[in-house]
C-alpha cells in the first residue's frame, strides 16, 4: 500500500471509467451511480494519503517513489517514475475532491450522452493526477497532452452554443504552449546527455544539470517554458481562452477548469521553471517582467469581471485576477511567496469551484447566465444565498475564510521581495470586493423582479452535498491554516535556497558567463560511478 | 571528321530528354503523351548505352534493356487505363481530365 | 487568573451566538433567539467584568500588559518559514491567535460589551416587529465577536480579523433590509470604502513587519521604544500613514467619510452600536495601539491631527442643515471622531481614548433616543414632520435631552470633560500652527452644539407638525427599550467624572489608568521639546497655567452660544419654518445640504457611476474600457490569426477555382481566344500542370544549387 | 519474394475458376500468401541474422530490409482485411486485385532491399504499374479512372526523370551497384555539374515517390480517385516503400553529396508542411484531407532527414533522426491505415462516404469506430498517448539536437494547423448530429482491421520500447555502412 498507493490513486478513476464502459447506455441511472461511486471512491482512497505524508512532512526530497528513471522506455531514458511533495501533496487532494464533487454536482445538469461524460470526467481525473504525480518529464508530458482530449470533448460536447470555437480554442492555444515546452524539455534532455553522456528524463536528475545551462540560452528555455505554462494558468495576454471555456463548458467542466487544470500552469513555474533555471527567475529583469504581467493580470482581470454582465464569464476574469496573485507570489522567489501562491492555488480551487458550481445552480433552474435576468434571489432561495455569500466572502479574502491567508502570504513574500509589488497588488483586494459584492446585489438583493424567478426551489440535498466539504475546508485553512504551512515549508524552503544558490546576486553584469567547468565534471562523476 | 564521344552521345540525349520533357507539358493527346514519355525513356537508354560503351562493361545495357520492357509494360497499362477512361469520358484531351481539383 | 487564562472565551460566547443563529436561527422562537443571543453579550459583559477585574490585580498598577496567545494561526509555526526584513535579516512569518489585555484594550473591552448589552436589550424591543428576526440578532453578535477580537488582538493580523469582521458585519447590517435598494447600496459603499482602508492598514501592517520583523504589538513598540530609531523614520513615517489610512477608513475620516452617513441606511441599533459607539472608534484604537509607532512619525501625527480637525467641521458643517434625524447624528458622530483624531495628532492619546469612551455612552443614547422616536413617530424620520414630543415621551425626551448637553460639552456631562481636554491639549501641545486646529476644534464645538439643540428642538420642543394618523399613534416605547435608555443616560452623565481634571481639584484617574500605555510618548515628546502635559508626573506644574480655565470657559460659552442660537431660530419652528443658514446665504446653505457634492464628485471620478458627459471615468470606466481592449485588441489578435491562417488556406486552395469560375462567368469563349494555351495549363486539376510545376521545381533546385 | 509472386499468379488462376460468390476465396489466398510470406522473412532473418547479399549483389537482405518488409506485409495484410467487403460493394471483386497487391509489395521488397540501381528500379516500376492499375479498378467510376490516368502518366514521367538520373550515376560510376557509386562519388569533386544534374533529377523521382512538395500533386488526386482500401495501402505502404528507396539511395548510396542535397531538402520540407497544412485547412473530402495530411507528415519527416544530413554519422542526431523516420512510417502505417479503415467502413450502399459531412454523428452510429477514429486522428495530431507522438518526439529530439531550432519551432506551428483540421473530422463524428441515423454495419475483417491498427496505435503509444528497439535492431547495419564480407545465399 504504502509503496504503490500513488499508482492506485492515479488509476482508481481510469478503473472507473473502464468500468463504466460495460455499463448499459440506456440505463442512465445506474451510469450516474457508477460514476459517483468510483468518484468518490477516488476521493475515499487518497485519503489514508494525508496521514502518511503527515509523518514524513519535514523529510526532503520526494515521497512514495515508485519505479525508477528509465523502467518505462528504457532506450529513451523515460520512466514511469512518480513521487511527491508537499506541494503536489496539496494540489493532488484538491484534484480527488474537486473531481467528486464535481461529478456529484453533473447529476442533473447532464441528460444526453450520459455515459461518455463520465467516462470523459474520469479518464480526465487520472490525466490531471498524473500531471501532479509524474517526476519523469516524458510522463508528465505524456499526461499533459492526455488530458487535454477529455476536456476539449467535454466542452465541445457538453457545452453552451459557441462550444466548438470555445473548445477548438482552447485545445489549440494549450497545444502551442504544451508543444514549445516540448522543445524545452528536449533540449534539457539533450544538454543532460551532453554533460553527462547520460540520457534520462527523470526530473529530479535534470534538477542537477539544468541550472548549469548559460543564461542566454537559459533565458530562451525558460520562455519557452513559460509560455507553456503562462498559457495555462492562464497570465495576462494569453488569458483570452479562459473567459470563452468557461462560459462554454458545462458546470463540471468549469469547476475543474478552475480548480484544477489552472494549477497546471503555476504547478509549472513550481516544480519546473523555478528550479531549472534558477539564474534566468532570478534576474531582476525577467523577474519584474513576469512579476508585472502579474500584477497586470490581477487588475485587468478584476476590472473585467466588474463590468461583466455574464455570470460566469465574471468567475472566469475574477480568476485571472486571482491566479495573478498566484503567479505574483512564485515570482517573489521567497519562502513567504510561495507557500502563499501554492495555498492560494488550493484556496482559488476550493472558492472559485464554488462559484461556478454556484453560478451552475442557477443555470440549471434558469437557463441563463445574465446577471440582469435576476434580482431578489435571496427571498427565494435563502439558503442558497447564504452559501453564496461564504464562497463570495472565501474568494474575496474575508479573514478566517481560506482566501485570506493565501492573499496575504502572498503579499508578505511580494512586499518583501519589493514593496511597490504589494502595493500594486492591493487595489486588486479592493476591486475583487467591489466586483463580487455589486454581484451578490444585483443577483440576491432587491426584490423578485422577474416573475420567472418567483418559482425556483432551493437547494436539494445533493446541491448541499456539494458544497459542504468546500465551506469545510474553506474554514479549516481560514481557521487552522498552521498544517498547510507545515507541508509546504520543506519543498518551498528547498526550492528558494535552489534559486539561492544559482543566482548569480549582480546577474546582469555576469550572467552571460559560463558556469565554471567543475560542476560539469562533478555531475560526471556523479553520473559515472 | 570530328570522332564521335560520349559528350556527343551525352547531348542527344539530353536533347531527346528535353523534347520528351516539352512533349509531355505541352500536347493535350494522351497518347501523344505517353509517347513523349517514351522519348525519355529513349533517352535514357541512349546514355546507359553509351556509358556502357565507355566503360566497357554490361551493366548499362542491362539496365537499358529493363527500362525498355517497363517502358512496354507502362505503356500497356496506361493505354488500359486510358480505354476505361475514354469509355466513361469519351475523350483522350487531358485538359477535359478536370474532374478531381483542389 | 481563570477568567485572564480564559480570556478568549470572551469573543467566543457571541460567535457561539451567532452560529446557532447561522444554523438553527430560522427554526427558533423570538423569546429563545433572545435568550441566546442576549444572553451570550451579557454573559459576555459579566466575563469581561471580571476579567477586567483579575487584570487590575494581575497588573497592580504598573499596567503590565498581559498576553495569551492559544495557537499559530498563520506561519508553520516551527521557525522555518521566514522572510528577509529590509537589513535583510530573517525574522520568521508568524501571526498567532493570541490575545492582549492592557489598560487600552480593557476600557474597550468594557464599554464595547456593555453598550453592546444594552443596545441588544433595546433592540428586543425595538425589532420585535420586524422580520428576520434571528438574522439581525445573529448579525449582532457576529459584530460583537468580530468588535471584540478586535479589541483583544495581541497583533496587527488578528486585529485585521476583527476588523474585517467589523466591515462584514455593518455590511449586512446596513444591507439588513435589503429589498430597498438604497440599503444594498449603502451596504455596498460601506464595505468598498472599508476595503480601501483595509488595504492601507495591510500595507502598513507588511511595512512594520518587513521593517521590524513582526506583527505583535509587543515586539513592535518595544523596538519602536528601544530608541534604535530616529524620529521621523521615513519607513515608520510611512507605515504609521499606511495604518492610518486603515483608520480613515473604519472611521470615517476624510476623505473616507463618506460610507458612514448612508450607513444610517440599517436599523437603528444598529446605528447605535456600530456606526456610533463601537465600530468606527476601532480606527482610534488601533492608531492609539500604535502610538509607539506614530510617534515616531510626526508627519504622520500631523497628517492625524489636520485630518482629524478637517473632519470635524467639515462634518459639523453638513450636519447644520440636515432634516433626517439619523443623518443629523451620523454626521455628528463623523465630526466627534474628527475630534478624537485631533487629539490622537496632537499627541493627546489619553484625551483621545477618554473623549472615545464618554461619546460612546452619549452617542450611542442620542441613537437609541432618535430610534425611540422613530418608533414612536412610526418611521418618520424626518424632523421637519416631528415636533412637540416632549410630554408624549418624556423618558426618550430627557434622556436625549442629557446626552445633548454631553454631546454639547456643558459641565458637569460626560462630553464637558472629554472635549474640553482635546481642545486644551491642542491649545497647549505646540504653538503656532496647532492654534489654528484649537480653533477649527473650537468652532466644531459651537456648531455641535447649533445642531444637538436644533435637534432637540424641533423634535421635541416647537409645535407639533405631525400629520395627524401619526399623531395619535405616538407612544412611549416599551420597557426593553426605555431601561437602557435611562442607563445611558447615568453614564453620559457620570463617565466623564472618571477623568475630573487637576485644574477642577480632580485626579485624573482615567489618563493614570492609561499612563502605563502611552507614558513612554510623553517622554519622546519632551525630546521633541514639546511640554509632555500628558506625563502625569508633570501635570501639577502645568495647571498653574490660567489659560486653561480661559479655555474651559471659552468653550462653555461656545456651547452656551450655539444652544441660544439654536433656540431663537428654532423654539418656535410651525411647518414650513426658515432655515437660519438659508436666509443668510442659500448659495451655503444648498453647497451644505447637498454635502458639498462630495458624493456625487466621487461618483464622476472614482466609481464611475455617473458619466461627465459621454466619459466614464473611475473603476467602472477603466472596466469598460479593459473589457473593450480584452474583447478587441487581445482576443482580436488571437482571432484574427486564426482567421489569416484559414485565409492563406483558402487562397491557397481556392483561388484557381476562383479564377476558373469568374472567366466562367465571362465566357470560355474569352478565355479560349485571349490566352487560349497558357490559361489551359494554369488550369488547376490537370496533369500537365502538375507536370509543369513539378518541372519548374526541378529546373529550381537547379537555379537554387548555382545560386548557392 | 518468390513465394509472394507464386501466390500472386495462383490468385490469378483461382480466380477463373471460382464461381462469382465464392470470390472471398482469393482474399483468403491473399492472406494466407502474405502469412507465408511474413513466415518466409522471419526464416530468412533467423537464418541470416548479420543480413546477406544476393542475386549477384544487387539485394542486400539486411536489417533494415527486413523491418522494411515486415512493414510492407503488415501493410498489404490490413488492406486485404479492408478490401473484401468494399469490393463487394463497389461490385469489383476479381482476383486482379489481389495479385496486383501482392506483386506490388513484390516490387517493395525490392526497393528496400535493393542495393542496385537496375533492381531498385524494377522494383519501382513493378510496385507502381501495379499501384496504377489498384488506382484506377473501380472501372465505372469516372473519378477512379481520372485519378488512375493522371497517376499514371505522372508516374512515368517522373520515373523517367529517375531513371535518367540513374543512368548519369552509372555513367559517373561504371557500376550500377550502389557501393560502386558511393565509391566513385566520394572520389568526385560533389559539384561537378554532370553529377548535380544527376542528383537532381534522382532526387525529383524519389521526392515524386514520396509527394513532397511541389511533387505531390498526384497524391491528393489519386487518394481521393482511388478505392479507398487501395489509398489506405498507398498511403502507407508505396510511402513506406518509398521512403526505403530514398534511404538506400541518398544515405547509403550518395552520403557523400549530403552538403549538396541537405540545402534542397530544407527548401523541399519547409514548402511541403506549409503547402501541404494550408491546403489541408479547408477540404471538404476526407480521403482528400488525409491526403494532404500525409503530404504533411512527409514534410515532418523530411525534418528529421535534414537534421540526418546535417550531422555525423555516429551522432546522436544522426541516429535519432534516422530512428524517427523509420519509427514515423512504422506508427503512421498503423495510425493512417486505421483511419482509412475507417473511412472505407463507411462506404454503404448508397453513400460513397468519403464526404466530411458523411462522417457527421458517427458517433451515434457506431461508437467504437468513431472512438478509434478519434484515437487515429489524435495519433496522427501526435497527441500523447496515441503512437503518433513517438514519430514527432524523435522528429523534434533530432532537430534540438542537430541544433535546427528555427526548423523545430516551424514544426510546432504547423503541428498546429494539423491539430485544427484533424478536429474538424474529429468535431464532425462526436460533435455533430449524424444525417441519417441507421447504424453502421462493419463487416468482420473491417472490424479485425480498425482493432489491430487501433491496438497497434495505443500499444506502440503507451509502450514504445518494443517499436523503438526493432527500430534500432533495424539500423544497426545502416549506421555503419563499412563494407561486410559478401556471402551468396541460394533460394
Amino acid at each position: 500500500m504504502q509503496n504503490h498507493i500513488l499508482s492506485i490513486i492515479l488509476f482508481a478513476p481510469l478503473f472507473g471509467a473502464i468500468f463504466l464502459l460495460f455499463v448499459p447506455k440506456e440505463n442512465k441511472n445506474a451510469i450516474r451511480w457508477v460514476a459517483n461511486i468510483f468518484a468518490l471512491g477516488g476521493f475515499l482512497i487518497s485519503i489514508p494519503l494525508v496521514p502518511m505524508f503527515w509523518a514524513q512532512r519535514y523529510e526532503p526530497g520526494f515521497k512514495f517513489l515508485e519505479g525508477t528513471s528509465n523502467n518505462w522506455i528504457p532506450s529513451i531514458g523515460a520512466g514511469y517514475n512518480l513521487g511527491i511533495d508537499g506541494i503536489s501533496f496539496l494540489l493532488i487532494m484538491l484534484t480527488t475532491l474537486l473531481g467528486w464533487i464535481s461529478i456529484l454536482s453533473s447529476w442533473t445538469a447532464i441528460e444526453n450522452r450520459v455515459k461518455e461524460y463520465y467516462v470523459w470526467f474520469l479518464v480526465l481525473q487520472t490525466g490531471m493526477l498524473g500531471v501532479f504525480m509524474a517526476l519523469d518529464f516524458f510522463l508528465f508530458f505524456v499526461f499533459w497532452e492526455a488530458m487535454l482530449v477529455p476536456m476539449y470533448l467535454l466542452i465541445g460536447i457538453w457545452g453552451g452554443p459557441r462550444k466548438l470555437y470555445a473548445a477548438i480554442k482552447f485545445f489549440l492555444y494549450t497545444l502551442l504552449g504544451s508543444i514549445l515546452m516540448l522543445l524545452g524539455i528536449l533540449f534539457l534532455y539533450f544538454h543532460h546527455h551532453t554533460l553527462t553522456n547520460v540520457f534520462t528524463f527523470s526530473i529530479p536528475e535534470l534538477y542537477k544539470t539544468a541550472p548549469l545551462i548559460p543564461f542566454n540560452i537559459a533565458i530562451w528555455l525558460f520562455v519557452a517554458f513559460f509560455i507553456g505554462f503562462a498559457i495555462k494558468v492562464p497570465m495576462f495576454p494569453f488569458h483570452t481562452w479562459l473567459p470563452d471555456a468557461h462560459v462554454e463548458a458545462p458546470t463540471a467542466g468549469s469547476v475543474i477548469l478552475a480548480g484544477v487544470l489552472l494549477k497546471m500552469g503555476t504547478y509549472g513555474f513550481v516544480r519546473f521553471s523555478l528550479p531549472f533555471f534558477p539564474g534566468v527567475v532570478s534576474h531582476p529583469k525577467v523577474q519584474s517582467w513576469v512579476i508585472a504581467l502579474s500584477l497586470i493580470g490581477i487588475i485587468y482581470g478584476a476590472l473585467v469581471s466588474l463590468m461583466q454582465k455574464d455570470m460566469k464569464k465574471l468567475v472566469a476574469y475574477s480568476s485571472v485576477s486571482h491566479l495573478g496573485f498566484c503567479t505574483l507570489g512564485i515570482f517573489a522567489l521567497n519562502s513567504a511567496g510561495l507557500t502563499g501562491s501554492v495555498l492560494q492555488q488550493v484556496n482559488h480551487g476550493i472558492s472559485t469551484g464554488a462559484l461556478f458550481l454556484i453560478v451552475g445552480i442557477l443555470y440549471e433552474r434558469r437557463h441563463t447566465r445574465d446577471i440582469a435576468e435576476y434580482g431578489g434571489i435571496s427571498t427565494v432561495m435563502p439558503l442558497y444565498a447564504t452559501i453564496t455569500m461564504i464562497m463570495f466572502l472565501s474568494s474575496m479574502g474575508l479573514p478566517l475564510l481560506n482566501g485570506f491567508v493565501g492573499e496575504f502570504t502572498i503579499l508578505q513574500g511580494a512586499f518583501t521581495a519589493n514593496w511597490k509589488w504589494a502595493a500594486w497588488a492591493a487595489p486588486g483586494v479592493v476591486l475583487a470586493a467591489a466586483y463580487l459584492l455589486w454581484l451578490y446585489q444585483r443577483v440576491f438583493f432587491g426584490t423578485v423582479t422577474n416573475p420567472k424567478n418567483e418559482k425556483l426551489h432551493d437547494l436539494t440535498p445533493r446541491e448541499i452535498l456539494t458544497f459542504v466539504p468546500l465551506i469545510i475546508m474553506a474554514l479549516w485553512i481560514g481557521l487552522y491554516p498552521k498544517p498547510f504551512f507545515q507541508i509546504l515549508e520543506q519543498p518551498v524552503n528547498q526550492i528558494v535556497q535552489t534559486i539561492h544558490d544559482n543566482s548569480n546576486p549582480n546577474s546582469p553584469a555576469n550572467a552571460n558567463v559560463r558556469p565554471t567547468a567543475d560542476p560539469h565534471k562533478s555531475i560526471v562523476a556523479k553520473a559515472s560511478n | 571528321m570530328v570522332p564521335i564521344t560520349t559528350i556527343h552521345y551525352l547531348v542527344v540525349a539530353a536533347a531527346l530528354f528535353v523534347l520528351g520533357v516539352i512533349g509531355v507539358l505541352t500536347r493535350r493527346n494522351v497518347v501523344v503523351i505517353l509517347m513523349s514519355i517514351e522519348l525519355i525513356l529513349n533517352a535514357v537508354n541512349l546514355n546507359l548505352v553509351a556509358f556502357s560503351r565507355m566503360w566497357g562493361n554490361l551493366h548499362g545495357q542491362v539496365f537499358s534493356i529493363f527500362i525498355t520492357v517497363d517502358a512496354a509494360a507502362e505503356a500497356a497499362a496506361g493505354l488500359g487505363i486510358l480505354i476505361a477512361f475514354f469509355r466513361n469520358k469519351e475523350t483522350v484531351n487531358v485538359d477535359e481530365i478536370d474532374l478531381l481539383k483542389w | 487568573m481563570f477568567f485572564l487564562n480564559h480570556i478568549y472565551l470572551i469573543p467566543l460566547f457571541p460567535a457561539f451566538g451567532a452560529a446557532i443563529m447561522f444554523f438553527f436561527g430560522r427554526k427558533l422562537q423570538k423569546t429563545t433567539v433572545d435568550a441566546v443571543c442576549v444572553g451570550a453579550i451579557v454573559v459576555a459583559f459579566l466575563f469581561a467584568c471580571f476579567t477586567a477585574v483579575e487584570y487590575t490585580h494581575f497588573a497592580h498598577g504598573t499596567g503590565q500588559p498581559f498576553e495569551k496567545i492559544v495557537y499559530t494561526w498563520l506561519g508553520s509555526g516551527d521557525g522555518h518559514l521566514n522572510f528577509t526584513k529590509r537589513d535583510g535579516t530573517l525574522a520568521s512569518f508568524n501571526a498567532d491567535a493570541g490575545f492582549l489585555l492592557d489598560p487600552l484594550s480593557s476600557i474597550w473591552l468594557l464599554f464595547v460589551t456593555g453598550v453592546g448589552m444594552l443596545i441588544h436589550i433595546y433592540s428586543t424591543g425595538y425589532m420585535a416587529h420586524e422580520g428576520g428576526y434571528y438574522r439581525f440578532f445573529g448579525y449582532m453578535n457576529l459584530f460583537m465577536f468580530s468588535m471584540l477580537t478586535l479589541i483583544l488582538a495581541n497583533n496587527y493580523i488578528l486585529l485585521f480579523v476583527g476588523w474585517e469582521g467589523v466591515g462584514l458585519c455593518s455590511y449586512l447590517l446596513i444591507g439588513f433590509y435589503f429589498h430597498r435598494n438604497s440599503a444594498s447600496t449603502a451596504a455596498n459603499k460601506a464595505f468598498i470604502v472599508n476595503r480601501i482602508g483595509d488595504a492601507g492598514f495591510i500595507l502598513g501592517a507588511l511595512t512594520l513587519s518587513w521593517y521590524l520583523g513582526s506583527f505583535r504589538f509587543a515586539d513592535i513598540n518595544t523596538l519602536a521604544r528601544s530608541g534604535h530609531f530616529a524620529i521621523g523614520d521615513p519607513v515608520l513615517t510611512a507605515a504609521a500613514l499606511l495604518l492610518f489610512v486603515g483608520a480613515c477608513g473604519k472611521s470615517a475620516q476624510i476623505p473616507l467619510y463618506i460610507w458612514l452617513p448612508d450607513a444610517m441606511e440599517g436599523p437603528t441599533p444598529v446605528s447605535a452600536l456600530i456606526h456610533a459607539a463601537t465600530m468606527v472608534t476601532a480606527g482610534v484604537y488601533m492608531v492609539a495601539r500604535s502610538n509607539a509607532v506614530f510617534i515616531l512619525a510626526p508627519t504622520a501625527m500631523k497628517t492625524v491631527a489636520i485630518v482629524g480637525a478637517l473632519t470635524a467641521v467639515f462634518a459639523a458643517s453638513i450636519g447644520l442643515v440636515q432634516n433626517d434625524i439619523k443623518r443629523v447624528l451620523a454626521y455628528s458622530t463623523v465630526s466627534q471622531l474628527g475630534y478624537m483624531f485631533l487629539a490622537l495628532g496632537v499627541g493627546a492619546f489619553a484625551a483621545g481614548v477618554f473623549h472615545v469612551f464618554t461619546h460612546a455612552f452619549f452617542k450611542a443614547l442620542l441613537f437609541l433616543g432618535s430610534g425611540s422616536v422613530i418608533h414612536a413617530m412610526s418611521g418618520e424620520q424626518d424632523m421637519r414632520n416631528m415636533g412637540d414630543l416632549r410630554r408624549r415621551i418624556p423618558t426618550t425626551h430627557w434622556t436625549m435631552f442629557v446626552a445633548t448637553l454631553a454631546i454639547a460639552g456643558i459641565f458637569p456631562f460626560a462630553g464637558f470633560f472629554s472635549k474640553d481636554e482635546i481642545l486644551w491639549q491642542t491649545w497647549a501641545s505646540e504653538g503656532g500652527a496647532y492654534r489654528i486646529l484649537w480653533f477649527v476644534g473650537y468652532a466644531t464645538a459651537l456648531m455641535t452644539a447649533f445642531y444637538m439643540f436644533r435637534l432637540m428642538y424641533l423634535t421635541f420642543y416647537s409645535p407639533s407638525r405631525m400629520s395627524h394618523e401619526v399623531e395619535h399613534h405616538v407612544h412611549e416605547s416599551p420597557k426593553s427599550m426605555t431601561v437602557p435608555l435611562v442607563i445611558l443616560a447615568i453614564c453620559s452623565i457620570g463617565a466623564g467624572w472618571l477623568s475630573w481634571p487637576h485644574s477642577l481639584g480632580g485626579s485624573a484617574n482615567f489618563e493614570k489608568f492609561l499612563e502605563p500605555v502611552f507614558a513612554h510618548e510623553a517622554v519622546v515628546l519632551q525630546e521633541e521639546g514639546k511640554s509632555g502635559q500628558l506625563a502625569a508626573g508633570k501635570k501639577e506644574a502645568e495647571h498653574t497655567d490660567k489659560t486653561e480655565y480661559v479655555l474651559m470657559f471659552l468653550s462653555l460659552a461656545a456651547a452656551g452660544v450655539g444652544w441660544g442660537m439654536a433656540r431663537s431660530a428654532y423654539l418656535t419652528a410651525r411647518k414650513d419654518y426658515p432655515e437660519p443658514i438659508a436666509q443668510k446665504s442659500p448659495r451655503l446653505f444648498n453647497v451644505l445640504y447637498n454635502k458639498w457634492f462630495v458624493d456625487e464628485g466621487y461618483d464622476y471620478i472614482f466609481t464611475g457611476r455617473r458619466k461627465l458627459g459621454e466619459v466614464r471615468l473611475g473603476a467602472m470606466g477603466a472596466g469598460e474600457a479593459a473589457s473593450w481592449f480584452d474583447a478587441k485588441v487581445i482576443d482580436g489578435v488571437v482571432n484574427d490569426v486564426g482567421w489569416v491562417a484559414r485565409a492563406v488556406a483558402t487562397l491557397s486552395t481556392w483561388s484557381d477555382k476562383w479564377i476558373i469560375d469568374g472567366l466562367g462567368v465571362n465566357g470560355p469563349a474569352i478565355l479560349a481566344r485571349m490566352i487560349s494555351y497558357p490559361a489551359r495549363l494554369l488550369e488547376w486539376g490537370l496533369v500537365q500542370w502538375y507536370a509543369l510545376v513539378m518541372v519548374a521545381g526541378l529546373l529550381g533546385f537547379g537555379v537554387y544549387y548555382v545560386w548557392k | 519474394m518468390v513465394e509472394l509472386t507464386i501466390f500472386a499468379l495462383g490468385i490469378l488462376l483461382i480466380d477463373l475458376m471460382v464461381p462469382r460468390d465464392w470470390k472471398w476465396i482469393n482474399g483468403v489466398g491473399a492472406f494466407i500468401g502474405v502469412a507465408f510470406a511474413a513466415l518466409c522473412v522471419w526464416e530468412i532473418q533467423s537464418m541470416s541474422p548479420g543480413g546477406a547479399v544476393g542475386f549477384y549483389n544487387s539485394l542486400q537482405v539486411d536489417r533494415f530490409a527486413i523491418f522494411f518488409w515486415y512493414l510492407f506485409l503488415a501493410a498489404a495484410a490490413i488492406a486485404i482485411l479492408m478490401s473484401a467487403r468494399y469490393l463487394d460493394i463497389e461490385e469489383e471483386h476479381h482476383g486482379e486485385y489481389y495479385a496486383l497487391l501482392l506483386l506490388s509489395v513484390v516490387g517493395m521488397m525490392c526497393m528496400a532491399a535493393g542495393i542496385d540501381v537496375v533492381l531498385i528500379f524494377i522494383g519501382l516500376e513493378l510496385m507502381a504499374i501495379s499501384t496504377y492499375v489498384l488506382v484506377g479498378f473501380l472501372r465505372r467510376d469516372r473519378r477512379s479512372n481520372e485519378a488512375a490516368l493522371k497517376y499514371l502518366l505522372l508516374g512515368a514521367f517522373s520515373s523517367g526523370v529517375f531513371a535518367y538520373g540513374l543512368s548519369l550515376f552509372y555513367g559517373i560510376a561504371g557500376s550500377t551497384n550502389l557501393r560502386d557509386i558511393q565509391r566513385a562519388v566520394s572520389a568526385q569533386n560533389p559539384h561537378n555539374p554532370v553529377l548535380v544534374i544527376a542528383l537532381l533529377t534522382t532526387m525529383t523521382g524519389l521526392l515524386f515517390k514520396i509527394a513532397a512538395v511541389p511533387f505531390h500533386q498526384w497524391a491528393p488526386d489519386a487518394y481521393e480517385g482511388a478505392p479507398t482500401s487501395i489509398t489506405g495501402f498507398m498511403s502507407v505502404a508505396v510511402k513506406a516503400a518509398a521512403w526505403a528507396m530514398l534511404l538506400r539511395i541518398l544515405v547509403f548510396g550518395l552520403f557523400p553529396l549530403r552538403s549538396v542535397y541537405t540545402p534542397v531538402i530544407v527548401i523541399v520540407a519547409i514548402a511541403t508542411m506549409t503547402g501541404a497544412n494550408f491546403a489541408a485547412l479547408t477540404q471538404s473530402n476526407t480521403k482528400r484531407l488525409l491526403a494532404y495530411s500525409s503530404i504533411a507528415h512527409v514534410g515532418y519527416m523530411l525534418l528529421a532527414f535534414v537534421a540526418m544530413g546535417t550531422s555525423q554519422p555516429g551522432t546522436p542526431a544522426f541516429a535519432d533522426g534516422f530512428k524517427g523516420i523509420l519509427i514515423y512510417l512504422l506508427v503512421y502505417t498503423f495510425m493512417n491505415l486505421g483511419a482509412f479503415a475507417v473511412i472505407t467502413s463507411l462506404r454503404q450502399g448508397n453513400v460513397i462516404g468519403d464526404e466530411l459531412d458523411d462522417m457527421a454523428g458517427l458517433y451515434q452510429r457506431a461508437p467504437v469506430e468513431a472512438a478509434l477514429m478519434l484515437l487515429f486522428l489524435l495519433s496522427l495530431a501526435g497527441i500523447p498517448p496515441a503512437a503518433g507522438f513517438l514519430g514527432k518526439y524523435y522528429i523534434f529530439l533530432s532537430l534540438i539536437e542537430s541544433g535546427h531550432y528555427g526548423l523545430a519551432s516551424l514544426g510546432v506551428i504547423y503541428s498546429l494547423l494539423g491539430l485544427y483540421y484533424y478536429l474538424k473530422i474529429a468535431n464532425a463524428m462526436l460533435i455533430r448530429a449524424p444525417m441519417e441515423t441507421e447504424r453502421l454495419s462493419v463487416s468482420l475483417g473491417m472490424r479485425c482491421a480498425v482493432g489491430v491498427t487501433a491496438l497497434a496505435t495505443l500499444v506502440i503509444g503507451i509502450y514504445p520500447e518494443p517499436a523503438i528497439q526493432s527500430v534500432n535492431w533495424s539500423l544497426g547495419i545502416v549506421k555503419s555502412q563499412t563494407a561486410r564480407p559478401i556471402r551468396p545465399i541460394r533460394r
